[in-house]
C-alpha cells in the first residue's frame, strides 16, 4: 500500500476567509476540436461541455471548466479514493474519445492542486496579486478564468457566492498557498 | 581652440560674469552637398563624424539629427562602460573603445567624467559561475583586466550587497573589471559635437530624414525636412530607428526595436562606489556623481517606438534590487523613462557596409551601446572612409546572418547591459 | 501596459500575454530549396515597422492560444485583433 | 525660546491633541493635523535645509508636494530612516525625529556654505570644463564632488515595514478631491458608475475647504462651507470609494495608473508594527477624470530663495488651515489677485502685513479695495530687485518697473520684513495628463499650458484644465462632466456663483534688476541651485533645446522635478531666443509625479516571496535527509546529501561510487513532461526532433534532440511511445516551459493541419530514477508481477505497472550509463514510492544522489547537458552527434540552418573529451583551451564545459569544446590558468564503458 501525500496540509482560517486543499479530486484535461467530440463527451458523461468562454457546466458527478476553444478541465465534484488511481470516467472517455481519434484525454489529477476558498474576502485576496478584473466575475455563478496570481498561473472557478475553487500546479502550490496565507493575514 | 576649457579659462570668464563664453558648437543649416552624411546625432554618430574629420581627413561632413543631439539612447542610458566580453571579436571591439575612453576627456578637452570605479558581475547559480569563469579566462587571455571573485571578495568590494546564503538566489561569486566604470552621458555627445564642429563638421539639428535617394545600387542623397542633401556616402547611426532608415533605402535588417527602461532614485550621499550587475537576478545599479542611484531595467518583449515600457518591467527590476540591496527599500524612485533599443538576434552590433553602395550601417547595439561610443565611432569612420571594415569590426558585418557566423553574446549578456 | 482583447477570452491585462514579433512570416515549405540569403531573410530579417504593424501574441497565462493583432508601434495603440489564419480586418 | 505663532484655530488643527517631535535634536510641540512644516513654522523655524550646490540656507517655501527646499531626513540612523522627505508632506506624530540634510556640521553653520562664495567659479556645466588635469586625477576630484553632492543619507539597515499591492478596476477614477474632483465623483457615482476618488492629502476639499471669504460664494454660502456639505453627501454614496493620503504617481497608457496609498506614515512608530505601510494601487479605469488643481508660481528676482520667502498661497494655507502666522512682518509680492486673497485671510486673523508689492500698475478688483480699506500700503507697478538676510529674510529692496516691464526705474526703496509671500500666478498641474501622452496647448493670454488632445478616455477639469477661478470652474465643469460621462444631468446645473478676483496677471518671467544679470542670483530651480543666468549661459553656449538647457543647468532635475521653476525656465528661454512658448514645447514630465518608495513598488515580493519556489513531491524527504539544494530555474533540486562532516566533494565521490557499484536513487521530477496525443503525433515529432520517429514501436523510448530554427541545440530528452497516437515527451528542467510554448507555437501557427494535442503533465508525476547494478533487484522487490528480464523489458522500453493499487509507469532509460529504471508515479504517491525504494534498497546500500553526482555520472559516459556543454552556438554536428541527425527527413526545425556556409565549416568548435596529464588535476569549468601557448596574440581554441574527478575511473575527466576538435584526437593542448599551464590530451568524450555493457548489467 502506498501512502498518500497531499501538497497542502491543513485548513487555514482567517476572519471572513478560509482555505484548504480538497483532495483527492480526479481531474482530466480533455481536448478536441470536432463537433463529434463535444457530443461524444456529452453522451458518455451526461454533461454538456461549456462552449462559451470563461464559463463552466456541472452534472451530478462532474464539473467542466472552459479553458480554451478546444480544451476543458473536467473534475469530480466529490473526492475520490486515496488508495487507487483508477478513474472510471477516464477509462470511459479514453474508449469513447481517444481510441476513436476524436480528441485527447489526459489525467492531471496530481498536476493541479485544488484549493477551496470560502468567505467574503476571496476576491479581496486575489486583488492583492492578480491583474484580472473580478468585478463582474464574482457575481457570476460558475464563472471561470485562467489568470495569474503572484505571477503564478491559476484557474479560478467561482462556484457560488463566497465560494471559489482555485487550481494551481502542484510544484507552485506550496509557495502560492504560503503567499495567500500571508496576504490573508492582513486583509 | 577658440574656447579652450580649463580651470584658468573658468577663472578668466568669472571676471566677465561668464558672459563671453562662445558656443560649444554651431547650429548649422544644411549645405547642398556633403562628402559624408551621418544620420543620427547621438554619441556614436557624432563620434563617427569626429573621427572621419580627425583621422581620415574628410572635412565636408554633416550630422543630421531628427531632434536634438544626444537626445536618444545617449541621453537615456545608464552609462555603464566595460569591455569584459566573451568572444574575441567583442572583446576586441569593446576594449578598443575602453582604451579610447581612458583618454577621451583630454582628447576632446571636455570632461566626460569617465570614472573607472569598476564593474562587478554577479553569479547566482552554478551555470552563472561557469559562464563567468569562462568569460574571465577569455578576458585574461585577451589582455582584458578581469578577475573572478568569490562571495567574500564580492562582499568586500561592495559591502552593501546582501551576500547571505539564505536569500533566494545567493551570490555565489562574481567578476570584476576594475578599468570599467561609468561616464557622463550628455558630455559624450556634447564633447564630440564640440570637437567635430571645430573641425568643420556641420551639426544639423531638428532635421528629420524622410527618404534615402538611390541611383541603382548607389546612394545619391537624402530627403529631409530641410530639403534634399546630396552625398555619395551615408552612415546610418540611428539606433532604435535604424530599421526606419533601412526601409527608406529598401533594405531589411535583422533588428527588432524594443522599449528599454531605466530609473533613478532621489540623490543621496555616496553609498555604492562601483557598478554591480546581475544577470540571473536581473538588476544593475550604480550611483551618479549627483548621488542618484542609477538603475537599469530590462526590455519589453514587443516592438515599440513609443519610448514607453510596461510597469511590470520596472517592478521586476526593483524587486531584484531589493533582493540584493534590502537597505534600499525606503529609497525613492525619482524618475523613470524609456528608450528604444535595436536588438540583433545574436545581441551583437552591426558595423558594416551594405548591399547598397555608399550606405553604411552602425546599429544593433541593443541595450549596451553607450560603452562602445568612441570605438564604434572610430571603427565606423574607418569603414566609411575606406569602404572596408577595420579588422576590429570585420566580424560585425551584416553577412554573418546569412552565413551563420553569429557573435552570440547572449550567454555573457543575456540581460540589458 | 496594454489591455489586449484575446479573441477567445476577452479583454485581459498585458501581463497575461507574450509577444511573438511580426506576423505573417510564413515558414518556407521547402527550406532546402532556398539559398542562404533566402533562408536568412526568413530567419532574421524583419520590417521592424514604426507605425501599423501586424504581429503575433500568445495568451500565455490564459487560453494559451496564439493570435494576431494590429498595433501602431509609434504609440502602442491596438487597432484590431484577429485569429490565426484569418485575414487582417484592416490594411 | 521660540515664539508661538499660532493665531487662531486652523481648520485642520486639533488643539486638544498636542504632539512632541524633534528637529535637529531639539524637542518641539505641534498639534494633531500639523505637518512638520506647519509645526516648525509655528515654532518660528524657517531655516530647514541647505541647497544642493551652493549650500545656501533654505526654508519652507510651500505647503505641498511641490516643495523644493524643506526636505529633511527622518529618523536618522534607524531602520526607518528616510532621506529627502518633504517637511510639507509629513504629518507629525508622537516621536517624530527629523533633521536637516546636506549640511555639516549643522544647518546653522555649514562648511559647504563656502560654495556660495566660490559660485563665480561654478557656473552651469563648470565640471565639463575642468577637472581634466592630470588625466589620471578625475577619480580623486570625483571623490570630493560625490561627497558634497547627494542630499540625505541612504538607509543602511533593512526596512522593517510591509508593503502591499492592490489591483483596482473601476469605471471612473477621479484624481484630486478639490471642488472639481468632488463634483465629478458625485456625478459619476450617482449615475451608477463604480467610482474611485483619491487625494494625496489627509482630508478632502483641496484649497476650497479652508476658503471662508465673502468674495467667493456658491448658492449664497461661502465656498468652503458649500464644499464641506458636498463632501458629507458624497461620503454616503454607495458606488463611490474614497481614498485619502493617496497620490496618483503615474499615468500610463490604456488608463493604467499607479497610486500610493499611505497607511501608516502618520502614525507613531510603535503603532505601525505588522501594518502595511503603503499600498500601491494598480488602477485600471475605464474613464479617468484628472482634477489635480494648479501650483502657484514663484517670481524670479535676485536672492529670491531666502528662508522666510514662501509662496503667497502657502502663507494663506498656513494661516487658514493650520492657524499659523509665517511671520510678524509680512510682505506680499504679486502679479495677480491671488496675493490679495492671502492678505484678506491674514487681515482677518490679525496678522500684520507691512506692504504689498504688485507689479501691475492699474488694477482694480473688490479684493484690492478690501485690502486698501485696511490701510495696507500697495506698491503698484513695482518689483523686488533684491532681498537680504542670510538665514532669514529681513529686508527687501524694490524699484518701479518701466512701462514695458523690461527695466527698473526710479530709486530703490528698502522695506524690512521677516516673511515674504510671492505669487506669480498659477500653473495648471498637467503632469499626469502629459505622462499619459496628452498634448498641451499654450494659452497666450495668461501664459499657461493647458490640455489639448487626450490620448485615452480621460478628461481634465478645474484648475488643471486651466479654469483658474471659481466661477470658471463652476460654469464649465458640470457641463463637461455630463458630456464626458454620458449622463443626463447633474446636481450642479444651476449654481449661483460669486467670484470677485480679477483675472488680470502681468507675467514677467525674469524680473528686471538694477544689477547686471551676471551679478545676480535669481533662482529658477531652488533645489538644484539653477539660476536665470545659468539658463542664459547655456543658451549662449549653444544649448538651445529645452532638454539641452535642462540637462546642462540641471533645471528641473531635483526631487521636486521642477514643479515650481520649469515654467520660468521655459519663459526665459523663450524670451532669450525669441521663440514662442508654444513652439518651444515643454520638457517631458516623467513618472512618478512625486517620488515613489522602492518598497512600495516591490510590494510583498521580498524575502521569501522574492521569486516562486517550485518543489518536487519529494522535497520534504530531501530536507529530512540533509540535502543541500541547487536552484535550477525556479526549482529547488537536491544537489547532494552530505553525511556527517562531508563536504560537497566527499559526498559526491561517495554518491557516485555507490550509484555505479550498487544502487543510487535520484529525484528527477523536475524534468519537463508533455503528453502528446493525436493522429499526427508521430509526424509532429518528426518535425520537431532531428531524428526519425515514425518507426518507434509502441512501448519503446527514444532520445531526441531539438534545435532552434537557427540550427543550434535547444533541448533534449527521452520520448516514449505510449500508444499508436500517444507519446510522452521529456524535456530538460530549465527548458520545459519554453519547449512547451515553442511546440504550441509551431502547432498553432505553422502546422494547424496536424491533429496533435499537447498537455503539460510535469507536475502530475513524481519521477524516481533508480540506477546501478543492483537496481533491478530493488525494483523487482517493489513490483513483483513484472518480468524484468532483458528480453521482456529491454533498455529503452517501458511498462505500465502497479504498486499496490496504484498504476504507474516504469521506464528503462539511463542517463548514467548504468542499468536504470525510472518510475513515473502520480505525484501524491511519489514520496511513498521513494520510501519503498529506499527500504527495498537498504540491503544494497541504495544511495540517494543529487544533481551534482548525476552530472558527474553522465560526464563519465560523455552525455551532454544542454546549456552546460552547449551554448547557443553548438549544432548537433559540433557535438559529434551526427548519428542523431536524420539525413532522410525532408525537414525538421533547424535543419536548413545546418547547411549554411559557416555552420558546415570543419573548424567549428566541437565537443571532445579532455584528459589531464596529471590524473589528479581537475580542470576548472570555463577554463580556456589553447593550442600553441607561445603564439601571440594567444589563440583560444575553446573551453572546458564540464569537469570532475571521476571516482569510478580514479582520474580527472573533462568535456570541452575545441576548434576542429573532431580531428584532434590524442593531440596535446594547454589550459593556461592564472598561475600555471595545465597540459591536456584530447580524447573521446566517452570515458567509461564505451561498449555500454553496464546498461545490461
Amino acid at each position: 500500500m502506498l501512502s498518500y501525500n497531499q501538497a497542502l496540509k491543513g485548513k487555514k482560517i482567517f476572519q471572513d476567509l478560509q482555505m484548504e486543499e480538497i483532495k483527492p479530486i480526479m481531474k482530466l484535461i480533455i481536448r478536441g476540436k470536432k463537433r463529434e467530440f463535444i457530443s461524444a463527451v456529452g453522451k458518455s458523461l451526461n454533461i454538456l461541455l461549456p462552449t462559451e468562454s470563461n464559463t463552466s457546466t456541472q452534472s451530478d458527478k462532474l464539473t467542466a471548466l472552459w479553458l480554451s476553444p478546444d480544451e476543458w478541465m473536467l473534475f469530480s465534484n466529490e473526492t475520490v479514493r486515496e488508495d487507487s488511481n483508477h478513474y472510471e470516467i477516464k477509462e470511459l472517455l479514453s474508449n469513447k474519445i481517444s481510441i476513436k481519434n476524436l480528441g485527447a484525454i489526459t489525467d492531471v489529477t496530481d498536476q493541479f492542486v485544488m484549493i477551496e476558498l470560502k468567505g467574503n474576502k476571496i476576491y479581496e485576496l486575489f486583488q492583492t496579486g492578480s491583474p484580472f478584473n473580478f468585478n463582474d466575475f464574482q457575481n457570476k455563478k460558475g464563472a471561470v478564468t485562467q489568470t495569474i496570481l503572484n505571477k503564478i498561473d491559476i484557474i479560478v472557478h467561482n462556484l457560488d457566492k463566497n465560494v471559489a475553487n482555485l487550481f494551481v500546479r502542484r510544484s507552485f502550490s506550496q509557495h502560492l498557498f504560503s503567499w495567500m496565507n500571508d496576504a490573508a493575514s492582513r486583509l | 581652440m577658440i574656447n579652450k576649457y580649463s580651470i584658468f579659462s573658468l577663472i578668466k570668464n568669472a571676471f566677465s560674469n561668464h558672459e563671453n563664453w562662445g558656443k560649444a558648437w554651431k547650429d548649422a543649416e544644411p549645405k547642398k552637398e556633403y562628402d559624408v552624411i551621418i544620420i543620427g546625432g547621438g554619441g556614436h554618430g557624432l563620434a563617427t563624424a569626429y573621427y572621419l574629420a580627425k583621422k581620415h581627413n574628410i572635412k565636408n561632413i554633416a550630422v543630421v539629427e531628427k531632434g536634438w543631439i544626444g537626445g536618444g539612447n545617449t541621453g537615456r542610458n545608464t552609462t555603464i562602460i566595460r569591455s569584459n566580453y566573451l568572444w574575441d571579436a567583442s572583446a576586441g571591439l569593446y576594449d578598443h573603445a575602453l582604451k579610447l575612453w581612458e583618454g577621451l576627456s583630454q582628447e576632446l578637452n571636455y570632461n566626460v567624467m569617465f570614472s573607472q570605479r569598476g564593474v562587478m558581475n554577479l553569479a547566482h547559480n552554478l551555470q552563472d559561475v561557469r559562464d563567468l569563469k569562462r568569460r574571465t579566462h577569455a578576458n585574461r587571455l585577451n589582455g582584458i583586466d578581469a578577475v573572478y571573485l568569490n562571495t567574500e571578495e564580492v562582499k568586500k568590494f561592495c559591502p552593501i550587497i546582501n551576500t547571505s546564503p539564505k536569500i533566494r538566489y545567493p551570490v555565489l561569486g562574481g567578476t570584476l573589471q576594475k578599468r570599467a566604470g561609468t561616464a557622463r552621458h550628455d558630455a559624450v555627445a556634447w564633447g564630440y559635437a564640440r570637437g567635430a564642429d571645430e573641425m568643420g563638421v556641420d551639426i544639423i539639428q531638428n532635421c528629420e530624414v524622410k527618404g534615402v535617394k538611390r541611383n541603382g545600387d548607389s546612394v545619391e542623397g537624402i530627403e529631409t525636412t530641410k530639403g534634399f542633401i546630396k552625398t555619395n556616402k551615408i552612415g546610418v547611426v540611428a539606433a532604435g530607428h535604424s530599421s526606419v532608415i533601412a526601409n527608406m533605402a529598401g533594405l531589411k535588417l535583422p533588428l527588432e526595436s524594443k522599449p528599454l527602461q531605466a530609473l533613478v532614485s532621489e540623490p543621496v550621499k555616496p553609498i555604492i562606489d562601483t557598478v554591480v550587475m546581475s544577470n540571473a537576478v536581473h538588476a544593475y545599479v550604480s550611483q551618479s556623481d549627483k548621488g542618484e542611484l542609477v538603475i537599469g531595467a530590462g526590455t519589453d518583449d514587443y516592438i515599440s517606438y513609443s519610448q514607453k515600457g510596461s510597469h511590470d518591467i520596472v517592478e521586476g527590476t526593483l524587486n531584484a534590487i531589493l533582493e540584493l540591496y534590502p537597505i534600499f527599500s525606503r529609497m525613492r524612485m525619482l524618475r523613470q523613462w524609456g528608450g528604444i533599443v535595436d536588438i540583433c538576434p545574436d545581441a551583437s552590433p552591426i558595423i558594416s557596409k551594405t548591399s547598397i553602395k555608399g550606405l553604411y550601417f552602425n546599429c544593433g547595439w541593443g541595450t549596451g551601446g553607450f560603452k562602445a561610443t568612441p570605438g564604434s565611432g572610430d571603427l565606423f569612420a574607418h569603414t566609411i572612409a575606406n569602404n572596408e571594415p577595420h579588422k576590429l569590426n570585420a566580424a560585425f558585418n551584416i553577412n554573418r546572418f546569412v552565413s551563420g557566423d553569429l557573435v552570440d553574446e547572449h550567454g555573457a549578456a543575456a540581460v540589458a547591459h | 501596459m496594454f489591455i489586449i482583447n484575446c479573441p477567445f477570452c476577452g479583454e485581459r491585462e498585458q501581463s497575461e500575454f507574450k509577444a511573438g514579433g511580426e506576423a505573417h512570416i510564413i515558414r518556407p515549405k521547402q527550406p532546402t530549396e532556398l539559398s542562404d540569403d533566402q533562408w536568412a531573410e526568413y530567419l532574421f530579417m524583419r520590417k521592424n515597422i514604426k507605425g501599423i504593424q501586424f504581429e503575433r501574441w500568445n495568451h500565455a497565462h490564459g487560453c494559451r492560444k496564439w493570435f494576431n493583432l494590429v498595433r501602431d508601434t509609434s504609440n502602442d495603440e491596438i487597432k484590431a485583433v484577429y485569429k490565426m489564419g484569418e485575414k487582417p480586418p484592416i490594411k | 525660546m521660540t515664539k508661538n505663532l499660532r493665531v487662531k484655530t486652523g481648520k485642520a488643527i486639533d488643539e486638544t491633541y498636542r504632539i512632541s517631535f524633534k528637529f535637529n535634536g531639539s524637542t518641539y510641540y505641534g498639534f494633531k493635523g500639523d505637518t512638520l512644516a506647519s509645526a516648525l513654522l509655528a515654532n518660528d523655524i524657517h531655516l530647514v535645509g541647505r541647497s544642493f550646490k551652493y549650500h545656501r540656507p533654505r526654508g519652507i517655501m510651500t505647503a505641498g508636494s511641490e516643495e523644493p527646499n524643506a526636505i529633511v531626513q527622518l529618523h536618522d540612523n534607524s531602520s526607518r530612516t528616510e532621506p529627502n522627505v518633504r517637511a510639507t508632506e509629513v504629518e507629525i506624530y508622537e516621536g517624530l525625529e527629523a533633521s536637516s540634510q546636506n549640511c555639516w556640521p549643522s544647518v546653522n553653520f555649514d562648511v559647504g556654505g563656502i560654495n556660495n562664495f566660490l559660485s563665480p567659479l561654478l557656473p552651469a556645466g563648470f565640471y565639463y570644463k575642468t577637472f581634466m588635469w592630470p588625466a589620471s586625477f578625475w577619480e580623486k576630484y570625483e571623490y570630493f564632488i560625490r561627497k558634497s553632492a547627494g542630499l540625505g543619507k541612504s538607509p543602511t539597515k533593512p526596512d522593517p515595514d510591509i508593503y502591499e499591492h492592490k489591483y483596482i478596476h473601476c469605471d471612473v477614477l477621479v484624481i484630486g478631491a478639490g471642488i472639481s474632483g468632488i463634483m465629478a465623483a458625485k456625478i459619476a457615482a450617482k449615475n451608477n458608475l463604480k467610482t474611485l476618488l483619491v487625494d494625496e492629502k489627509p482630508n478632502l476639499g483641496g484649497s476650497t475647504i479652508y476658503q471662508n471669504s465673502d468674495h467667493f460664494k456658491i448658492n449664497n454660502q461661502n465656498s468652503g462651507s458649500w464644499v464641506e456639505k458636498e463632501i458629507n453627501e458624497i461620503k454616503k454614496l454607495e458606488n463611490l470609494e474614497i481614498k485619502t493620503r493617496t497620490t496618483v504617481v503615474a499615468y500610463h497608457g490604456y488608463n493604467f495608473l499607479l497610486a500610493r496609498q499611505n497607511l501608516t506614515d502618520h502614525l507613531p512608530i510603535e503603532q505601525r508594527k505588522n501594518k502595511t505601510r503603503h499600498r500601491l494601487l494598480k488602477i485600471r479605469a475605464k474613464k479617468v477624470i484628472t482634477a489635480t488643481g494648479s501650483i502657484e508660481r514663484p517670481m524670479i528676482f535676485d536672492n529670491n530663495d531666502r528662508p522666510g520667502i514662501l509662496l503667497s498661497s502657502a502663507i494663506k494655507k498656513y494661516a487658514d488651515y493650520f492657524g499659523i502666522a509665517c511671520g510678524e512682518k509680512n510682505i506680499l509680492f504679486t502679479n495677480n489677485d491671488s496675493a490679495y486673497e492671502t492678505a484678506i485671510s491674514l487681515i482677518e486673523k490679525g496678522i500684520n502685513i507691512e506692504a504689498i508689492i504688485d507689479n501691475r500698475e492699474e488694477i482694480n478688483s473688490k479684493l484690492i479695495y478690501e485690502v486698501e480699506k485696511n490701510n495696507i500700503k500697495i506698491f503698484k507697478g513695482y518689483t523686488i530687485i533684491d532681498t537680504s538676510g542670510y538665514k532669514r529674510i529681513n529686508k527687501i529692496s524694490i524699484m518701479q518697473l518701466s512701462k514695458d516691464g523690461q527695466k527698473v526705474v526710479g530709486s530703490k526703496i528698502n522695506l524690512s520684513c521677516d516673511c515674504l509671500g510671492i505669487s506669480g500666478g498659477w500653473t495648471p498641474a498637467v503632469h499626469l495628463f502629459t505622462q499619459s501622452g496628452g498634448k498641451l496647448r499654450f494659452r497666450e493670454e495668461d501664459q499657461v499650458f493647458i490640455p489639448n488632445t487626450y490620448p485615452s478616455d480621460q478628461l481634465s477639469i478645474g484648475a488643471c484644465n486651466g479654469n483658474l477661478t471659481l466661477d470658471e470652474i463652476l460654469r464649465t465643469t458640470p457641463e463637461s462632466l455630463i458630456k464626458f460621462l454620458n449622463v443626463k444631468s447633474s446636481d450642479y446645473d444651476n449654481l449661483e456663483v460669486l467670484s470677485e478676483a480679477n483675472k488680470f496677471k502681468r507675467n514677467i518671467w525674469l524680473l528686471p534688476s538694477n544689477k547686471v544679470l551676471g551679478k545676480t542670483k535669481s533662482f529658477v530651480d531652488y533645489q538644484n541651485d539653477a539660476t536665470s543666468k545659468d539658463i542664459k549661459l547655456a543658451l549662449r553656449e549653444g544649448f538651445r533645446s529645452i532638454e539641452h538647457v535642462k540637462r546642462y543647468t540641471t533645471t528641473g532635475m531635483g526631487t521636486d522635478q521642477g514643479k515650481l521653476g520649469n515654467m520660468h525656465a521655459l519663459g526665459i528661454i523663450s524670451e532669450t531666443t525669441g521663440t514662442k512658448m508654444g513652439e518651444l514645447g515643454t520638457t517631458t514630465f516623467r513618472p512618478p509625479y512625486t517620488p515613489l518608495t522602492f518598497g512600495t513598488i516591490v510590494g510583498r515580493n521580498v524575502g521569501e516571496y522574492f521569486d516562486v519556489i517550485r518543489k518536487t513531491p519529494l522535497h520534504d524527504w530531501h530536507i529530512d535527509n540533509n540535502a543541500e539544494f541547487e536552484n535550477v530555474g525556479q526549482w529547488k533540486r537536491a544537489w547532494y546529501y552530505p553525511r556527517n562532516t562531508e563536504d560537497m566533494h566527499q559526498a559526491v565521490q561517495r554518491e557516485s561510487k555507490a550509484a555505479r557499484a550498487s544502487a543510487g536513487i535520484l529525484d528527477a521530477s523536475t524534468l519537463g513532461k508533455i503528453d502528446i496525443q493525436g493522429t499526427d503525433a508521430s509526424e509532429f515529432l518528426n518535425r520537431v526532433y532531428t531524428n526519425a520517429w515514425s518507426k518507434l514501436a509502441i512501448g519503446k523510448c527514444k532520445y531526441g534532440l531539438m534545435l532552434n530554427e537557427d540550427g543550434m541545440v535547444y533541448d533534449d530528452g527521452v520520448t516514449t511511445r505510449l500508444g499508436e497516437n500517444h507519446y510522452i515527451m521529456t524535456t530538460t528542467t530549465g527548458g520545459a516551459a519554453n519547449v512547451m510554448s515553442k511546440l504550441e507555437d509551431y502547432l498553432q501557427t505553422e502546422w494547424p493541419e496536424l491533429d496533435v494535442y499537447l498537455t503539460s503533465v510535469t507536475d502530475h508525476y513524481a519521477t524516481i530514477s533508480v540506477c546501478g547494478s543492483n537496481s533491478k533487484k530493488i525494483i523487482s522487490k517493489i513490483i513483483t508481477d513484472v518480468d524484468f528480464s532483458d528480453e521482456s523489458f529491454p533498455h529503452m522500453s517501458f511498462k505500465n505497472v502497479k504498486i499496490g493499487k496504484i498504476s504507474c509507469r516504469i521506464m528503462r532509460i539511463s542517463f548514467t550509463g548504468e542499468l536504470s529504471y525510472e518510475i513515473n508515479v502520480q505525484a501524491n504517491y511519489g514520496k511513498s514510492v521513494w520510501e519503498k525504494c529506499m527500504e527495498a534498497g537498504k540491503e544494497f546500500n541504495i544511495t540517494p544522489y543529487g544533481t551534482e553526482t548525476m552530472h558527474l555520472l553522465r560526464a563519465e559516459k560523455g552525455f551532454i547537458i544542454v546549456g552546460q556543454d552547449t551554448d547557443a552556438t553548438m549544432t548537433p554536428i559540433d557535438l559529434q552527434m551526427d548519428w542523431i541527425v536524420s539525413k532522410k527527413k525532408y525537414d525538421f526545425i533547424g535543419k536548413r540552418s545546418l547547411y549554411r556556409s559557416d555552420t558546415i565549416r570543419e573548424d567549428r568548435k566541437q565537443l571532445v573529451g579532455l584528459l589531464t596529464d596529471n590524473p589528479d588535476e581537475v580542470l576548472e569549468e570555463g577554463a580556456q583551451i589553447v593550442g600553441d601557448i607561445k603564439k601571440s596574440p594567444i589563440e583560444m581554441l575553446g573551453h572546458v564545459t564540464s569537469s570532475y574527478f571521476s571516482p569510478n575511473l580514479r582520474k580527472s575527466i573533462a568535456l570541452g569544446v575545441v576548434k576542429g576538435g573532431k580531428n584532434m584526437m590524442g593531440q596535446k593542448l594547454t589550459i593556461p590558468m592564472e598561475k600555471k599551464n595545465i597540459n591536456v590530451t584530447v580524447s573521446d568524450p566517452v570515458f567509461l564503458d564505451k561498449e555500454n555493457k553496464k546498461l545490461n548489467a
